[in-house]
């Protein structure tokens, strides 16, 4: 199952006003949990009527995957736009694997933009516990990369 | 013709620019901050890519963030709209040695007449009027001078950029230096460079200004000009076209005199050459490398699309008519109309709840509100500009009365009441009003 | 399983006021739940809350006195647009005035419109508690012109 | 000038004179019913009478309400915009006899060309060509007879009115006699009297009209053709101007024929003759005495307001131009969005909710609903009129399939999406369908 379809059901989640989403065929299993919906801007939630304001006609805007934080997952985001790379160079291994343990300061993996490779470090030590994206995948400002488990 | 544009913008000119795009075929990359994920520039592009945080220096001022977004996305061209980046000649040049087409004038070009004193001297060498005034001020008393020289009152201008901010009016030499002081610590702390200089200054102007559209081929042609003299501490509230006191005669001066200019430093793509007019005398003020705000008044009665105009020109293509062909029809006026308080202009972000938009002929409304939309405070507070047109200016004012009644915003402040109050004032419907109309007014209000 | 079919569920869902949905086929399971309702529409008007539709700026519609209806007073309406009378003629007196007791189909008033005098009869007996309207004011259609208070 | 006008309508079209009077600095009385209090025409006209319960019947038909609300309010003028009492001749006379103007021609000429039968025999009096037909029928042999010397298909039309109601296509003589009987008693429910007649049938005509004025000196003009082929069952959807196939030559022509059947009845204000249009020639088929929905595309190109010209007409004021000074320029589209699901065209009140409008330069929106605005169940399911003008066709159907998109009216359904189907269509987008568009479309939808 790609992401493709993926984000597609999310759309339609969010759409239809869905809360879960369970799909079970011979060869899939899925289920989808939507969080509360994304809080709109600086004013204090409560305050905000549930007005239907106009909804993204599909996941474009913000199409992050969201990450439960529970288990008091670290979700490392990226900080800049530009093009992901696990690893230094294309004949060399990824920076990290899930499973890996972590320093912090290691680099995670690198995001190219405007010709510069800007290597996103490990804000704690830990477990990487996921890598949502693959090789040489565009990432925007503050898209989840990773899950880091930290170390207690 | 380019398949695919960023839009490195946010507001009501993200989505003119993508209307453009989309009209012409071109598939559009809107970018946005954390604060703008439920704006319609977001919603209508056919990608959308996140470049930061809600402060504009983060995101829509992030060179790096923009430049990398057109490159993960393939475009091929970027239009920088009005504001934010769209003079920065720094940026256009890292867009042209990056490959990707900046829909604008040459870094060049940008350059020279983002130096507003280098600005005066080019339109001095093209032939045309400026104001008695100095280069880069190097003293006070240097200024003093001067000033001294071409008699006060005098008017001390920020050298690196508009809007009023630096901007000092000096009547005695007994106030200069302070003024000067003033104006040179706005000037640093608004474009992070000291150099300001002097101009006379005028009592009673108008503002006026031609607009104009070059290609790469060297063709220029002018659209006649807009009355943008309803300003409050010199941002323009309240533009037409055309200018209700311009001649004929006057009009084809002010067009070959913005000619002049333009083609004195090889201009391509639209612009806007401002003049200072008092009595049939007008003075070369400065030139706007970019669309205007007001770009649709000229619109309207010239029925050229000046968006489409830039990706056209951008892309290569010829001009497809000449100045003879260029035919006014009627008379528009814009409304700019801000989430403000109607009396202190205090800004007044939040949430749209009650909205009704004007419609019907000869009304057209440029935004990017809808209702229950939440208006961040990050931006320029300007949420709509509703447009007119009419056979005449007569027409043009009675349905923009008639629009601003049925333009309903609840939720915030807007400055719908005090667009309301202009369009009762006789010397506004008089037409011959000057930059100082609305001091006028406020002072007349406080009289009261 | 498209997207398509999902959205046919979900509409069938919302038709029937569906919170829950779960499927079970050979090939397929589904199980969909929905958010809170976002829509209003055929609600009783009690649940539709007090929203923000464009408010008349002042009471040029609807500008009726809307009279309380406590101890059962009838309030007698406009049936026709006109101006009202309270007479048959100038030179007249009125027809009733406050504490006249009438019997049912007794006139109470005038309408014209069209040039045509519409006299407006009591409908029920009773005695005229207030009259709202002064001789040739002009009177909308179900605008209130009086109360009685029905004899029991 | 008038000083007082009451709109005797709702909706859309209320709005859009009420538009038109202040901008004239005239001042407006809305009527309603009860199901309208909370509608844009009630608040936005200077004054607002109640006449009546929800149904039609009772309120916007009920001429002695209509006609004491004027009264009342001392209006000196009604206009009857389009539908209702627009084209009711006796509504017309009673105005008159009490001492006010109908905005519209007078009650003699409204008669004429409201029976369909009178107003063919009228343009071949003035050399216009119509379909081969009959006159009023007394019986169906009469009719069977005719049918057979002018050759099947014919059609089947009630004298007393249009709009499809009554309409039967006969391809065989065997099956005359059932549309005859279908036809006629359709014909009485909907006019109340039974008068039928036939016509040939064309099997694949063009639907186009020609917008003329005629001021109350004898001054007519016409303002070029609108094509209004899209059509399901005979009601019109999208209409545009000019029509891509008529040439210059074919639209002079076009407009003559009009002018000269206007001119055989001693036509005043707006109106529309109605042609069949098939390989170059083309058929009178009927006039409409008012103004129509689909007005403003002609506005677009001639930047002529219809209405406006209507209130001046019916004050008296003379024609300011002659037909040498109409210019028509570039093309305009019209949509009529309904409240109506997209597929089966049933109609669908209910609250709006989510909404967005479409703006920019060169898109006008017509509309009388606004965010939670509840569409009662008791009229017409139109609820928005989108309309785009371009510098040619494809410039215009650019916009529109861009404002499509942009057209948010959540809650209820709505025809967008069958617009935007439309606009994909390669018949469509070259210019040269027929009445018979859709039905072809449709058929091709269900046979996939």
């Amino acid at each position: 199952m790609d992401t493709k379809h993926l984000k597609r059901l999310i759309k339609l989640m969010r759409e239809n006003n869905l809360q879960e989403l369970e799909i079970e065929e011979p060869e899939l299993k899925v289920r989808l949990k939507l969080g509360l919906p994304a809080e709109v801007f600086s004013l204090p939630p409560g305050v905000i009527p549930p007005v239907s304001a106009l909804p993204h006609e599909d996941a474009k805007a913000l199409p992050h995957v969201e990450v439960p934080s529970e288990e008091n997952l670290f979700i490392v985001r990226a900080p800049i736009v530009g093009t992901f790379y696990r690893s230094p160079t294309p004949d060399k291994p990824s920076f990290v694997e899930e499973g890996t343990e972590v320093k912090k300061g290691q680099t995670l993996c690198i995001i190219e933009a405007m010709k510069l490779m800007n290597e996103i470090e490990a804000p704690v030590a830990g477990e990487v516990v996921s890598v949502f994206l693959s090789n040489a995948e565009p990432v925007e400002f503050d898209e989840p990369l990773m899950t880091l488990k930290p170390k207690s | 013709m380019f398949r695919k544009v960023l839009i490195a913008n946010r507001g009501e000119i993200a989505l003119r620019i993508i209307r453009a795009c989309k009209e012409l075929n071109i598939r559009t990359v809107a970018v946005y901050s954390k604060a703008d994920a439920n704006s319609l520039h977001v919603r209508f592009a056919d990608e959308a890519i996140c470049i930061g945080p809600p402060e504009s220096a983060n995101s829509y001022l992030n060179v790096p963030s923009i430049i990398s977004a057109a490159e993960i996305t393939d475009a091929e061209a970027i239009h920088p709209g009005y504001g934010f980046l769209a003079e920065n000649a720094h940026f256009a040049e890292i867009c042209e040695s990056c490959g990707i087409k900046f829909i604008g004038p040459s870094a060049e070009v940008i350059r020279q007449m983002g130096n507003k004193v280098q600005a005066r001297v080019r339109a001095r060498q093209a032939g045309v009027s400026t104001l008695q005034g100095s280069g880069c001020l190097e003293s006070p008393d240097e200024g003093r001078e001067i000033a001294h020289e071409i008699g006060y009152p005098v008017v001390i201008k920020a050298a690196g950029g508009g809007g009023g901010r630096g901007m000092r009016v000096v009547h005695t030499n007994a106030s200069f230096l302070n003024a000067f002081m003033a104006a040179q610590s706005e000037t640093i702390s608004a474009f992070g460079q000291p150099d300001i200089y002097l101009e006379k200054y005028l009592e009673e102007p108008k503002h006026v200004e031609v607009q104009i559209l070059g290609d790469e081929h060297g063709n220029l042609v002018h659209l006649g000009e807009r009355d943008c003299s309803v300003q409050r501490r010199y941002q323009k509230l309240i533009e037409e076209a055309p200018c209700a006191t311009v001649s004929d005669k006057l009009r084809n001066q002010l067009g070959e005199a913005a000619l002049k200019v333009a083609k004195k430093v090889g201009y391509s793509s639209a612009g806007t050459v401002e003049f200072l007019l008092e009595k049939n005398h007008f003075y070369f003020m400065e030139m706007n490398t970019r669309i205007q705000v007001e770009h649709p008044v000229t619109e309207m009665i010239t029925r050229i699309d000046l968006v489409k105009e830039q990706i056209k020109i951008a892309a290569g293509k010829p001009l497809t008519y000449k100045q003879k062909d260029i035919n006014l029809q009627g008379h528009s006026i814009e409304c700019r109309i801000c989430a403000e308080d109607p009396n202190s202009f205090i800004p007044c972000p939040g949430q749209i709840t009650g909205y009704n938009v004007p419609g019907g002929f000869g009304v057209r409304v440029d935004t990017a509100i809808y209702p229950n939309y939440i208006i961040p405070p990050h931006y320029d507070s300007m949420v709509a500009k509703l447009i007119t047109w009419g056979v005449d200016r007569q027409e043009a004012i009675a349905k923009m009365q008639r629009s601003l009644d049925e333009f309903v915003i609840q939720g915030i402040n807007t400055t719908i009441p005090f667009h309301q109050r202009v369009f009762l004032q006789a010397e506004f419907l008089q037409g011959n009003f000057t930059t100082r109309f609305l001091e006028g007014l406020q002072n007349s209000a406080k009289n009261e």
